[in-house]
């Protein structure tokens, strides 16, 4: 029984810690865990995803708070406090394109060591890369990523973890979700076993090591 | 970009007459993003987002907005018979694997080679890569649209680009608002005037060397 | 529209060329392409997939024609007359472990260049594959696998190539159908696009090059 | 294997005392696969199948049979309540990342330090290595039920596989007709006597060094 309490998934976060979430632009992050964090008070973190969202969305509210001393990202554009931060030397930023950023979370959570990629071959990315040649082409290798504490947004979750997302919330979750040394996941809705059809499970629950219930998004769309 | 409205929408409008019918396309924010406008509605066309959709349809009517549903840029959109849903690693491998047939983006460089820096400005703007380096390297044909000059008014198509790259040899097509560019096997063909410029406009604006299209020798 | 006909698909077949399917043990093979394969006649086939399934099923039944000339699996122990020929030096066989196998096929579908797995590292198997060292583990370097024409069976597909599987009979289906540089599907239902939910696509059918009508399976289970 | 049934279920038996609620458990071909059958019905454990299920439950009755919905070895299965579907690499992937409890498979030879050789038998038996490798190099515990002695009366335990190796000291566990064998940090240790062998029978039928279990010493 994998269902269990905010209080009980925050004995996880603590300070220095990798964390690893998932979200695109703020659609995705999970919005309970993060306030959790953020009411805990944990600092010095390490964090890894596609990009810090926005200043008051999502993730971007732990980097407006200073909580995090490193990212692993695609972009931090929309995020201006995060360039601030960087330029300040407050917050060390390793960029890698995105594409590749997802797979190498995704080797992390399959277990394999990394993948080798042509892309951003001619850009400065590239320049402290180790490559390989094969059938005359040269790839970048690129390494396995895993954290700590990964988080998760889920649409539903039975209790033995399996998940299904939402349309484009989809995104890095089902990556992010396997790629956790611990992972937990929160859910706008928690079901019993047996209720979700195995053939629309996206992410196994044998990823998933708890389940919590969300309370929802509390911040205002871009859009909005 | 510091351009009008009624500009921006004609260089859209222009790019717009590059897709086909059963083409998969991936639009850029900001102009690009316009060109889904100018794509008649009985056109089959797959448009692509990089966060995990094939087939968004036209932005959704106000009040009915879905903050789960919306593009790469986190606007809101629809989706189109025929769509799905996946992770972002499917969407880059869509990318990858060279399934777009277009992406049309901006760029702060090109070069007469077709060279694209469109992502760093060292010192200045770092916002990070995202998945410019993917769509420009593997995409088929690669569509730019951008001002002819920047705010200094130096050119902003170049012999060889200053900025970092973001992918070598890529660029296939330009289109500004002075301007249709194209770059085939490395030379740079000047393809159209826009209303109301003149050769000597774009002579004046282009910062590197250009042929002259056929349909343009009189 | 992508739906055709079985003639129209098997001009895509010719002798030499290297074929990829979709199934494991047999079941997902597609059968209908299959035997309009063995019809035509093509042969001197390099076949990719994950097992040669048993002499009369599926892909077993090209191996009992002698149709191929040069396997990458991970197991033939299903279909002795592969191991007779192997063994008589008339089909060469290569092969991966079933897990880096399946990964290979991913890679190819992906645009990768391959993935880096510690798997199989102390087997005969890892002899003449490269390696690298990295943060103190080594990892074999496999190449990702791609294929002239990829050959998958579906459950239902949609006019545009989406695709959804039945169960177990998913396995490799939705890596092959991204790995060709033609992917011809058969599936035992075709229908409108819009028919299927986006969210419950297994293959996006941008990756489909071809959709025809599955005459369903026509041999018997071993367990039958 | 040459084996009774009695004594194969004997062996299936006991393997299935070392599941335990909560885990996830996969099951080679043969004798593994009886396992299940003693694993109580109350005790909630998920059955991993490579062809992409996590969750398998018993056989179906007979006549309800689908094709479609089969286990690695390719004979039909039912799925339990929190059952998944999903493709070959997501299985393996659960492998890889350490989420097996425990893999139950059979062997040709086992070493005294626990490396195995269960796949190829050189100019003999070639069926190719299939989801071996990755069972046994990364599940968090590997037992291996297989006859103590082959046809020959030779120990399929050695104090060093002439075969070619699966994995370098991967296996815990050895449950034969005669013996449970525990290997711990390269030592393996004779842990129960099965009836109606004596200690002189398995001293006679295993090929490599072994300590004695506590329990044992009397």
């Amino acid at each position: 029984m994998k269902v269990s309490s905010l209080d009980k998934a925050l004995e996880y976060f603590n300070d220095g810690i990798t964390i690893m979430y998932g979200g695109f632009g703020g659609i995705g992050n999970p919005p309970t865990l993060i306030n959790g964090i953020i009411e805990k008070g944990v600092t010095d973190l390490h964090l890894i995803g596609n990009d810090v969202a926005f200043p008051d969305i999502g993730i971007g509210r732990l980097i407006q708070l200073e909580r995090a001393k490193s990212l692993i990202v695609s972009h931090i554009g929309s995020n201006p406090i995060a360039g601030q931060q960087m330029t300040e030397g407050k917050l060390k930023v390793e960029f890698s394109p995105q594409g590749t950023l997802a797979e190498r979370i995704r080797a992390g959570g399959m277990g394999l060591g990394g993948i080798l990629t042509d892309t951003g071959i001619d850009s400065i990315l590239a320049e402290n890369k180790k490559r390989i040649d094969m059938n005359g082409i040269t790839y970048l290798i690129e390494p396995a990523l895993t954290a700590d504490v990964s988080i998760v947004y889920a649409k539903k979750a039975d209790t033995f973890g399996n998940l299904i997302f939402d349309m484009s919330a989809r995104n890095t979750n089902p990556l992010v979700a396997q790629a956790g040394n611990i992972t937990i996941v929160e859910a706008d809705e928690i079901v019993q076993e047996g209720e979700l059809n195995p053939e629309e499970i996206v992410t196994s629950g044998v990823f998933v090591d708890m389940v919590i219930q969300s309370q929802g998004v509390d911040w205002k769309w871009v859009w909005e | 970009m510091g351009m009008g409205i009624s500009v921006r929408n004609q260089i859209a409008k222009r790019a717009a007459q590059e897709i086909k019918t059963g083409m998969t396309v991936n639009l850029g924010i900001g102009i690009p993003t316009l060109v889904a406008n100018y794509v008649p509605d009985s056109m089959k066309v797959m448009f692509h987002a990089e966060n995990g959709i094939l087939g968004t349809g036209p932005s959704p009517v106000e009040g009915t907005e879905n903050a789960n549903l919306c593009n790469a840029g986190g606007y809101p959109v629809t989706v189109v018979p025929g769509a799905s849903f996946f992770d972002s690693t499917t969407a880059f491998g869509m990318i990858r694997k060279g399934l777009i047939d277009i992406t049309i983006l901006g760029a702060f460089e090109v070069s007469e080679e077709g060279d694209l820096a469109n992502w760093i400005i060292p010192g200045k703007k770092v916002p990070g890569v995202g998945g410019a380096l993917e769509l420009a390297q593997k995409s088929k044909k690669v569509i730019v649209l951008m001002n002819q000059v920047n705010k200094n008014g130096t050119s902003k198509i170049v012999k060889s680009c200053s900025l970092p790259l973001t992918a070598k040899n890529c660029v296939d097509m330009i289109i500004t608002e002075m301007a249709v560019f194209q770059i085939q096997s490395g030379k740079l063909t000047l393809m159209e005037v826009m209303e109301p410029y003149s050769f000597d406009d774009i002579k004046a604006g282009t910062d590197a060397d250009f042929l002259l299209a056929e349909s343009l020798h009189s």
